[in-house]
């Protein structure tokens, strides 16, 4: 699978509330139903990065079962020209979950994810 | 020895193998088989949960307690790839390339591609056939074909005027 | 106008309920009030597609009224190098509705819509 | 700091309820609490705009606090062949807001902001 | 003349210089120094607030009655960002660029840059040297370099066959 995100839970921005909590690399769903769940990745690169394209996928995992389910995701080419390149992707929907499901984030690329301010890079769930 | 009451809770998600917690029965059930899933949760008369086959288009590859299946992915034929194998109840779409197509990965895991025309090698010969994973690798020209700007020309085309030093290297100088 | 895409409202991840139907490809507003309303289209292509920009719109339709309403719209110019591109356009935001009023999503090019996976192409809605 | 948006709050499909009220440029929060914040602006630009990027932040402004906090930033870089260019950046996410604080949204460069219809750039929040 | 009450509530935001207006507390308190946070209000005997320092990887540059500290960013490794200085309480990282790079703004504000080598001017004189802000400026070959294709070439390494017109007039004709 592709790799997953790790996230900051408490400083600046980050928070969590109602028992919406976060737990190794995920939001983990303390009541079932239907949620918004939404992600904005900034990637970025250089001309050395020969990347041509980037992924953002939003994950969900049940414990009592093998494989997880992508929900979301978001997949760019890239034809960029400069020597430095930025590429947001946004990605939100409703889906239903059940208590105990995990939350997460994989991305084609560890590397390309711009890590360095919170607000160019986020995650977050609520309760419809 | 935790009292009763706490024990069952802390069942909760601790169940025997091939049977899941589940909160509306607030008991053990057992899993659904592949290509099925939960219709109704088990009572407390007994652990079997009421499963039901997954309806056309969706599929479960392993047992679950899930209320639905997942649905089935696409091919996509605009980038000419072709269906491997159907989507079955217990297992999704398999798309590959139609022949004498291979696969164009748009990432690194090729679970994005485009099925690319293989090139056809014209008066070459073919060091490498073209796979499914991998265009055909052109080798030198044919006998008989004589290297031109990158292409390998067949002899019998060429002229007296026409046939430079490559040309009778290899047509021989009978021109 | 644009065509108008058709969707799969049962299976998979797809769901309604609180009587947000689906029918003849629109949602259909049950109860007046205020809406988030969001829609992503992955658009894809290749070298032969020709394409210079890809547009999606999500569209109200009222029917004591004789036009739609276009109520988001997103369009993006394409640049793309590479024989094969993706392009995800998302959008959302608050819009008030009437009791009857039928939600839509058009776009630019039906065959250039990525239909091949749920979790790339999505529409969905619900009541602040 | 980089140019603030002015928005129509009252003519079209613009509306503001619940005192979450529009003055000089800004969302006023009426109450504290997290609110679902958003807002695309759609940039456009022509071969001679020689920009190589263009850049979205949502900031909060709060009286007794001298400097802004960006919370959310969309920044893209551009390589667009065509003589005229579309590119739309959508924000989201739940942010927790005290009475009083202000909503705004900065852009790198106004004459790029295509205001010519609503459905285009558009910007929003309601309370969780 | 508008009634006691209503004035109390006017009050609401209008408070003495170095005190904010606290909800919960529903009056003014002295705000926190910079690198703290309000931990809690000031109560009804004191207008002192507690206070509290701001948690490592977090900064407040100014006095303030906010709940939290900001977070602090991070300079980018991958684009060649070297730290200027560390976030400190009071203060966020400074990020520049490594020696022998200069920055590459992506926006007009550079608050966007990737760090790129200076230009090495192999064989020509500086006329500017490289600096955080901007590229070396070469200009034209130093002593004994002739030019040649857009490159200087050192005189030595000429021949009398390769030394051209350009060559010959600066490494003159001796050769």
């Amino acid at each position: 699978h592709l790799p997953i995100l790790q996230w900051e839970d408490k400083r600046g921005l980050a928070f969590t509330k109602n028992k919406l909590n976060y737990s190794s690399s995920a939001l983990v769903i303390p009541v079932s139903g239907d949620y918004y769940v939404y992600a904005q990745v900034t990637f970025r690169g250089t001309t050395e990065s020969k990347t041509n394209s980037v992924t953002e996928i939003i994950t969900k995992v049940t414990d009592s079962y093998p494989e997880p389910t992508q929900l979301l995701t978001g997949i760019k080419t890239l034809s960029e020209k400069g020597n430095s390149w930025f590429q947001p992707i946004y990605l939100g929907a409703v889906v239903s979950l059940e208590v105990g499901d995990k939350l997460m984030v994989n991305v084609s690329d560890i590397k390309l994810v711009d890590y360095t301010k919170e607000d160019k890079t986020f995650f977050g769930a609520f309760l419809l | 020895q935790p009292p009763p009451r706490l024990r069952r809770h802390s069942a909760q998600g601790r169940c025997p193998d091939g049977m899941n917690w589940i909160k509306e029965a607030d008991r053990c059930c057992n899993q659904c088989p592949a290509g099925t899933f939960l219709l109704r949760a088990c009572s407390n008369h007994s652990n079997d949960s009421t499963c039901a086959p997954c309806p056309a288009g969706t599929f479960r590859t392993q047992p679950n307690t899930f209320p639905k299946c997942q649905a089935c992915h696409e091919c996509d034929r605009l980038t000419s790839q072709s269906v491997l194998s159907n989507c079955s109840a217990t297992r999704n779409v398999a798309c590959g390339c139609e022949p004498g197509h291979f696969r164009n990965c748009v990432d690194k895991s090729c679970s994005h591609f485009s099925c690319q025309q293989c090139q056809p090698c014209s008066g070459r010969l073919i060091q490498r056939p073209c796979t499914e994973a991998q265009d055909t690798l052109c080798g030198g020209c044919k006998p008989d074909f004589y290297p031109e700007d990158s292409e390998c020309r067949p002899c019998h085309t060429s002229t007296p005027e026409t046939c430079g030093k490559e040309c009778q290297r290899v047509c021989g100088g009978g021109r």
